[in-house]
């Protein structure tokens, strides 16, 4: 038992401070101003703190702390990406995960799982090896497995998909593959810059940005206007909102993407299992809910709602993969946005408008990303320089037909 | 599951048809110059509004306009695509 | 102990249907239409279950669903709700989430040790030493979660249907039932829904000995049961509501997918619980479950009770459980002041002691809080805080709680509907709703039978004039008066016993109040941190409560306070339910018999199954797809290719679109002959080729790859009309089928089937002919894909199997063979032919694939243009050429996608790659940094385990270079 | 020139029965062989489902001069798109498009030869278009039973004699209620490569 705990029992009153505060109002001005309160926003402002020393900083969250992605994502950290650009930049990632407990001393339940990416055609086959070729060479933890590897894991699962299908031919393994508790993961940064001076005010929306030749000079709140050199975006799906202010042409287009949680169980699945041909990836939280997603929803929409069409198609695929889960009940289903990007990489980094900072793109893969897109970011705005691991994501490479490969043969998400 | 008003077929479930993205002008090939090019090739409006998309019906192989607000998720009407008339909208 | 109760009046079980079941190893006995939970507690079982965290044992709590403790497995099932599910025979059930079952949950000490655990203690500890927690996690995995997951079930098929109303009523109390028979009187269709197995709502278990009540409800659905405008349907929860009133349903058997025009939600309201200490024990339960005990299962809830109230409904509760011989100690209310309340007066008549402005502090647990025998009750002072020095302890074995309601609003949120607090209830009713959408009943704050009959035909009619029916002038909406049904705060803290705001999660008062002082003060960070309402029941008798907390934590309204968005499901919906009957749809060949019977090997392409090889006995795979293709080299095969795209381009523009389509040029395409076609997307990837036939100046016929097709033809059609070009597109790939004859043998075996003349000078490579083969008529093509003298034979799909047939038969003298698609992709490797999709992905433009020579130079526009002149003023990043291995090279192969390797940097990968060839030596295509696409390069290639081989860079074909045998 | 050779159902295969439904001459083929002779109309009435795919044959006609071709060759149009008319014997005429057309009829009947020989020439604006798909009929009074589980628009409402171009089960098919006055019947044309798969698919649910 955890001395920590004991400290519980022993004290008399519940002596927990509170996790962040929440400031009257806002200041006339700050160093920088970063908008949204999710994991990426408040890891920059964490970073900025912590590692450049600039704590004059304010996040403007319209909803309440991780409401967005954070909050609605199904947890899986991985790094095994198919171009060495994605798979460097996202190992980086999962390395900080692995210690970010410790570091921001707060348990986020990272829980390595080992992830799988199921393949169910020769292509997916081949698709799968050159991520798993790629990774070697960068030393990421990943090799292909056969079927009687896959089955040996997971028992359970029907390596025919019910016959009337692909069958699984074999997979991408992926031992490190984990998930953790994203809202904590929200928490402990919003908690670790809140005591490095970083203000953090929740329900407080941004409805423009002041723009003077070329360069940021403030952005407008619903709260007032607050002065300002420098902002980052770090909002994922409403990210068209805010360039739409300052009049930057994106890519990004903004697809829903659902997901359903069943009721609680006692420990079954240990792994993280996708299946891109059956849209599906499952895992078991600690809880010992299995928390399931399936693909983008199929057409452009701002809007976080559910579909029965999805709760149908996965309750299927669920069964093709595990027929035994057929009297396993759904509690809950829930949307989230994502901004999707043409090559499937993200958009970071500086822009054609002086001190405007963008952290977007996060498609499907934005949580997996915290820790590494808010310390890049923060680098990047601290020195106003694109820190080398995030150059290729440029926003301007697509002007420069200068795309990042990830999305390969086989478009692959989570 | 939302309905969706195809111009000759009427009003079906979304699961009929499928998605073909925003309708964009493309610019003269020989005029844009790269970056210009690039816009029209990689950039979308994204932005919250009344869009002006693509969506095709599968049973009937049928092309048609639907304006439709991207965030509330309601078609404001449907029409099938005339080349002399969307020019310059 | 035998609690039940003489016959009552309109009981749902049935006594002829006695039903044995077991559970945690003892048998019982109860009756069809009970449900399991009823049935137990019948037969005195009151600990029917474990809490989720501090394993406290629990009981009947509402009996209408919410009941997230009283959950049960046996040996098929898990997560079985006891409150939930009618009682079958032959169950052997037990308690869900114990180490060693219920009675001797080793885990219930857990309970003890509380005050280690405070809300989100876990965020707090375990993570440090870091090697440590997957050690705790494990132990902290095993001991969440319900029930267990049964290994070996196989799901069923279950049907899933559509269904269609005009008018979807929800709920069948009394405001459903007069705004179902308001509706269907005006001749408009009603679907009347119902969760549970008999119609009238709360006139089923709320009578309060009201007979009058009880025969207007059986009236009322004799109405609606007989009236040819309404449809009934019981035992069915409204599961989702999603847009355009696409309504989920769920029953026992099947998801029904329901499209309504317009919706009556009269869903009525869950009874709220007080929170005061030990008010989770077996024995607390809320007064509408008492009653629905006593009314619905003829079951005796207890000798004798305390009845904690602050509403009239609470006296009515009173007055049931009296007459069903519950003595009740006493009234405890929360009020000053009954109001005008005539059930209030019975009670006193009957003489009821009754403690005004008093509230129970805690309940007196019973051994090892299995039960509970007293209420300790305490006054209320001015100051609306108990007087705790004013306490007395008054014996009971149960306590009914009926202190407030919360709407069932589900639906209503999830059309989209808004809600906000109406003070003249203490209730949340909807404010905004979409204009086809109704609510009716105490759903909206509306309480007294004669007000919900009249607000359900308001509701009704108003339905009905949406739909164009009835009269223009409607009924008043109900304005609500009397005393508030809720009371606007519940809750009491206590200073040491646990005091119960959520049971599923088992959080009492102080976790909500320490994760505010947190800074979890919003609703939704609340809920999130101390998981408040994410459990089984979704918080829905836990909710209304930890909003009331938090308002007043944060000294905010209600409103501003505001309540979490109610998502699907309504009550947990089982994956066989949601998956139904699953539909795989799959594309055959009409030669797929015919494959079938010769033994053939299917791959899944894309919808599409295809011949991967010929299975030959005793020999392996890659023997018989190296046999099949060396058999196409020196004698003939045959190929099913008719899952290739095939594509109608007709009209006066057919040339200029296929010119804007394709990289290539068309004008100067002779007609009777064919042309290989590329294809880019905007990007300048390219994204599909096949042939081109020129039939007549105005009439192509293009075939696309078998996985691209649909897409393809779909774009097609997109540019045909963004350009305003005159021509016509069909795509008759399921129409016309199509066979690859190809080998040195092949014209021998067609010239015996067609009159068509086949002589080399009659009918050259890439022509193209039309004529009868085997009586059929079809479309001839000289093509050379596999780099043999080669057909493709083109017929209508319900005549293939007849062509394929005889072309077998005829070319049986020339030792003709099929040969599936692994032998073609090695023919057409030995030729140097790429593949799209294998050898090209989602960012190779031609250049890279080395298909310049596809890409017509002067070209006034084709798609993917602008974009390939961009790139090609840039230095080549890869370039698509041969590879091979030495001859008599033994050792490793590099598999597809190896990659290739210099001084440490990936220059390349391997595309195709096949370790046998009919040359004799291992051969592929690979994508490598131009600097080393020199034919004689000797690369190295990085294969499994991380063994280097040597390998050399090859100029394509590596099969008959001059194309002399295909001509 | 259609082929003397009778065309193949995609499901031939599957089938061992024949009928007829009322007063119709087209075969119907069963997948089962009723044991006491042809089902009676009983049987009909309630519930079946047959294939008209070897019993029938299609040619499609489209492009500007498609009205007129077949008028000129003494075919009646229907004047709606989507709209049938009566055709050959027990065929029908249906308006896919402005510019397209498709005809079905027994295959028995000839009546196709003499428009064949005229498309054959592919004139300019002319152009004959292959159909080979599937037909099966889902007939009896129980069909909106089945209709109702893989079909997600309303069968029932569905005008007689009005192709509905929908998806039936996921794929997509063009659905005919049959204007017969004695028994309701659905035509359903599905692709050729996805006759087998659907056939399969309504078969199991009507049990």
């Amino acid at each position: 038992m955890p001395y920590r705990l004991l400290r519980f029992a022993l004290q008399s009153k519940y002596s927990e401070p509170r996790m962040f505060r929440s400031p009257e109002r806002l200041q006339d001005e700050y160093d920088v101003v970063i908008i949204g309160g999710g994991g990426h926003g408040l890891a920059a402002a964490y970073y900025l703190a912590h590692e450049h020393n600039i704590t004059n900083v304010a996040v403007l969250e319209k909803g309440y702390l991780g409401g967005g992605g954070t909050g609605r994502n199904t947890a899986i950290v991985r790094s095994n990406y198919l171009t060495p650009e994605g798979a460097r930049f996202y190992q980086a990632s999962l390395e900080l995960f692995q210690d970010l407990s410790r570091q921001l001393d707060y348990n986020l339940f990272y829980s390595e799982r080992g992830h799988f990416t199921l393949a169910h055609s020769p292509a997916s086959l081949r698709t799968q090896r050159w991520r798993a070729e790629v990774n070697k060479q960068l030393g990421i933890d990943s090799e292909m497995v056969d079927t009687a590897f896959i089955q040996r894991k997971i028992p359970e699962i029907d390596i025919t998909c019910g016959g009337h299908q692909a069958p699984i031919y074999g997979a991408l393994y992926h031992p490190p593959g984990a998930i953790a508790r994203h809202d904590a993961v929200a928490w402990a940064y919003a908690r670790g810059a809140d005591q490095r001076g970083v203000e953090i005010h929740q329900q407080t929306a941004v409805t423009d940005i002041e723009v003077r030749d070329g360069k940021v000079a403030g952005v407008h709140t619903d709260k007032g206007f607050v002065k300002t050199r420098k902002v980052l975006s770090a909002v994922a799906g409403w990210t068209t909102h805010i360039t739409d202010m300052v009049g930057i042409r994106t890519p990004l287009v903004i697809h829903p993407l659902q997901a359903m949680v069943s009721e609680p169980l006692k420990p079954w699945l240990d792994h993280i299992v996708v299946s891109a041909s059956l849209h599906l990836y499952v895992s078991q939280s600690s809880r010992g809910e299995l928390v399931a997603g399936g693909s983008l929803d199929p057409y452009e929409l701002i809007s976080s709602r559910s579909t029965l069409e999805f709760a149908e198609g996965l309750g299927g695929h669920m069964l093709d993969l595990f027929p035994c889960l057929g009297d396993i009940k759904v509690l809950r289903q829930w949307a989230g946005l994502c901004d999707m990007t043409p090559d499937f990489s993200p958009v970071m980094g500086t822009t054609p408008i002086g001190g405007f900072y963008i952290d977007a793109g996060w498609g499907t893969w934005g949580f997996k990303a915290t820790p590494i897109s808010g310390n890049t970011m923060a680098w990047t705005v601290a020195r106003d320089q694109d820190h080398e691991l995030i150059e290729v994501f440029k926003l301007s490479r697509f002007t420069d037909f200068a795309l990042v490969g990830e999305k390969g043969a086989a478009s692959v998400g989570h | 599951m939302k309905i969706l008003t195809c111009p000759v077929n009427g009003p079906r479930p979304l699961q009929e048809f499928q998605y073909g993205g925003e309708l964009r002008e493309m610019p003269d090939p020989d005029q844009a110059n790269d970056s210009g090019w690039a816009d029209y090739v990689f950039h979308r409006s994204g932005e919250p509004a009344i869009k002006r998309e693509w969506w095709y019906h599968l049973p009937s192989g049928t092309w048609f306009v639907a304006e439709r607000d991207n965030r509330l998720d309601e078609i404001v009407r449907t029409y099938l695509y005339d080349a002399n008339r969307e020019i310059g909208k | 102990m035998n609690l039940r109760l003489p016959p009552q009046p309109g009981e749902w079980i049935d006594r002829s249907q006695p039903i044995s079941f077991r559970f945690e190893g003892c048998d019982y006995q109860g009756y069809c239409g009970d449900l399991i939970s009823s049935a137990l507690w019948a037969n005195g079982v009151h600990m029917q279950g474990r809490s989720f965290k501090y394993h406290r044992p629990r009981g009947i709590y509402s009996l209408a669903g919410h009941d997230a403790n009283a959950v049960f497995e046996d040996e098929t099932k898990t997560n079985i709700r006891g409150d939930l599910v009618g009682l079958r025979s032959g169950m052997d059930l037990r308690a869900v989430n114990t180490k060693g079952g219920l009675h001797h949950d080793r885990l219930s000490i857990v309970d003890r040790f509380s005050k280690l655990m405070p809300v989100g203690f876990y965020y707090k500890a375990f993570h440090t030493p870091r090697w440590l927690f997957p050690h705790y996690e494990k132990q902290i995995r095993q001991i969440a979660g319900l029930g267990a997951i049964r290994a070996g079930q196989t799901a069923q098929l279950t049907p899933k249907d559509y269904g269609f109303c005009q008018v979807l009523v929800v709920g069948a109390g009394p405001s459903g039932l007069s705004a179902a028979l308001a509706v269907a009187d005006q001749g408009v269709d009603v679907l009347l829904v119902d969760e549970h197995a008999h119609l009238g709502g709360s006139l089923t278990w709320q009578s309060g000995g009201d007979e009058k009540s009880r025969e207007l409800c059986q009236e009322l659905v004799n109405l609606a049961q007989a009236h040819q405008h309404i449809t009934v349907r019981t035992n069915t929860q409204v599961a989702g509501c999603y847009a355009d009133l696409w309504v989920a349903l769920v029953d026992d058997v099947r998801l029904t997918k329901l499209r309504a025009q317009a919706m009556v939600v009269a869903s009525g309201v869950i009874e709220q619980p007080a929170v005061f200490g030990n008010n989770d024990l077996p024995g607390v339960m809320l007064a509408s479950a008492a009653q629905r005990l006593i009314h619905l299962y003829a079951v005796k809830p207890w000798q004798q009770c305390v009845a904690l109230v602050a509403n009239s409904d609470g006296y009515r509760a009173v007055l049931d459980l009296h007459r069903a011989g519950s003595s009740v100690a006493a009234v405890v209310d929360l009020r000053d002041d009954v109001g005008d309340c005539r059930f209030a007066a019975q009670v006193h008549q009957l003489g009821m002691r009754v403690l005004m402005g008093s509230m129970i502090y805690e309940a007196v647990p019973g051994a090892g809080k299995r039960s509970i025998r007293g209420a300790v009750v305490c006054p209320l002072g001015a100051d609306g805080r108990l007087r705790e020095n004013q306490s007395q302890v008054i014996d009971c074995d149960g306590i009914a709680m009926s202190v407030g309601w919360a709407p069932a609003g589900a639906p209503l949120y999830q059309v989209g509907g808004k809600f906000s607090y109406d003070p003249t209830v203490e209730q949340l009713v909807p404010r905004e709703m979409p204009d086809n959408v109704f609510a009716a009943g105490r759903v909206r704050g509306v309480f007294g039978l004669d007000e919900r009959l009249t607000d359900g035909r308001r509701a009704g009619l108003e339905v009905a004039r949406k739909l164009g029916h009835g009269s223009n002038e409607l009924p008043e909406k109900i304005s609500v008066t009397g005393p508030a049904p809720s009371h606007p705060y519940p809750v009491f803290r206590h200073a040491k016993k646990k005091n119960f705001i959520d049971l599923d999660e088992d959080l009492h008062f102080i976790d909500l109040v320490n994760a505010h002082q947190e800074g979890f003060d919003n609703i939704e960070l609340i809920k999130r941190y101390s998981t408040v309402g994410m459990g089984p029941s979704q918080g829905k008798i836990a909710n209304m409560n930890s909003v009331r907390v938090l308002a007043r934590l944060n000294d905010k309204s209600i409103d501003q306070t505001g309540t979490t968005t109610s998502r699907p499901f309504y009550q947990p919906v089982s994956l066989e339910h949601l998956a139904g009957r699953r539909f795989h749809p799959l594309r055959r060949t009409p030669m797929h018999r015919w494959h079938l019977e010769a033994h053939a090997e299917f791959v899944h392409v894309g919808s599409w199954l295809r011949p991967e090889y010929y299975a030959v006995a005793g020999q392996d795979r890659e023997t018989s797809i190296l046999q099949e293709a060396s058999h196409v080299r020196e004698y003939a095969g045959l190929m099913d290719v008719s899952t290739l795209g095939k594509i109608e381009v007709a009209g006066p523009d057919a040339v200029s679109f296929l010119e804007r389509i394709y990289t290539g040029r068309f004008a100067k395409q002779n007609t009777g002959k064919l042309r290989y076609v590329l294809a880019c997307d905007e990007m300048g990837v390219v994204i599909d080729d096949g042939i081109a036939v020129r039939w007549s100046d105005n009439h192509f016929y293009v075939t696309a790859t078998t996985s691209g097709a649909a897409d393809f033809y779909r774009e097609m059609q997109r540019w045909a009309l963004i350009w305003d070009m005159d021509v016509q597109l069909v795509d008759v790939t399921g129409h016309i089928a199509a066979m690859n004859l190809a080998g040195p043998q092949s014209r021998e075996v067609l010239r015996k089937l067609t009159s068509v003349d086949v002589s080399p000078e009659g009918f050259p490579f890439l022509g193209v002919r039309r004529g009868e083969v085997a009586g059929i008529p079809a479309s001839l093509m000289r093509v050379g894909f596999v780099g043999e003298l080669g057909y493709e034979i083109h017929v209508p799909a319900g005549h293939a199997a007849h062509v394929w047939t005889e072309i077998m038969r005829a070319g049986a003298s020339s030792k003709i063979r099929p040969f599936g698609v692994e032998a073609q992709r090695l023919l057409r490797l030995e030729k140097g032919h790429l593949i799209v999709g294998q050898d090209t992905d989602a960012l190779t433009n031609p250049y890279e694939a080395n298909m310049a020579w596809a890409v017509a130079r002067k070209k006034q526009f084709f798609v993917g243009q602008r974009t390939l002149q961009v790139l090609n003023e840039r230095p080549l990043t890869r370039k698509l050429v041969g590879v091979k291995m030495a001859p008599g090279y033994r050792g490793p192969f590099p598999e597809e996608c190896h990659l290739i390797i210099e001084q440490g940097e990936m220059i390349g990968r391997v595309t195709s790659f096949a370790p046998r060839s009919t040359l004799g030596y291992g051969l592929g295509l690979v994508f490598v940094h131009p600097d080393w696409s020199e034919a004689g390069t000797k690369v190295c290639i990085c294969v499994d385990r991380g063994a280097k081989i040597e390998a050399e860079i090859t100029s394509t074909p590596f099969y008959d270079p001059d194309d002399l045998r295909q001509k | 020139m259609s082929p003397a050779i009778p065309r193949t159902s995609p499901i031939e295969h599957l089938l061992n029965g024949v009928t007829r439904v009322g007063p119709r001459q087209t075969e119907v083929r069963l997948a089962s062989p009723w044991t006491d002779g042809p089902p009676d109309n009983a049987a009909l009435q309630n519930l079946f489902l047959g294939d008209l795919s070897s019993s029938t044959t299609k040619v499609g006609v489209k492009g500007p001069r498609a009205a007129s071709f077949l008028e000129s060759q003494g075919v009646q149009l229907p004047a709606e798109v989507y709209a049938t008319v009566a055709y050959g014997v027990e065929g029908l005429v249906a308006k896919l498009a402005e510019q397209e057309f498709i005809l079905e009829t027994t295959a028995k009947d000839r009546v196709f030869d003499p428009l064949e020989n005229g498309l054959s020439e592919a004139p300019a604006g002319l152009l004959r278009v292959e159909h080979q798909e599937a037909t099966f009929l889902l007939c009896g009074r129980r069909a909106n039973e089945v209709m109702s589980q893989v079909c997600a628009i309303d069968m029932s409402q569905v005008h007689p004699g009005t192709l509905v171009l929908t998806r039936a089960a996921v794929t997509s098919c063009a659905i005919l209620r049959e204007p017969w006055p004695e028994v309701l019947a659905y035509r359903i044309w599905v692709d050729a490569s996805l006759a087998e798969y659907l056939w399969e698919t309504l078969s199991t649910i009507i049990g």
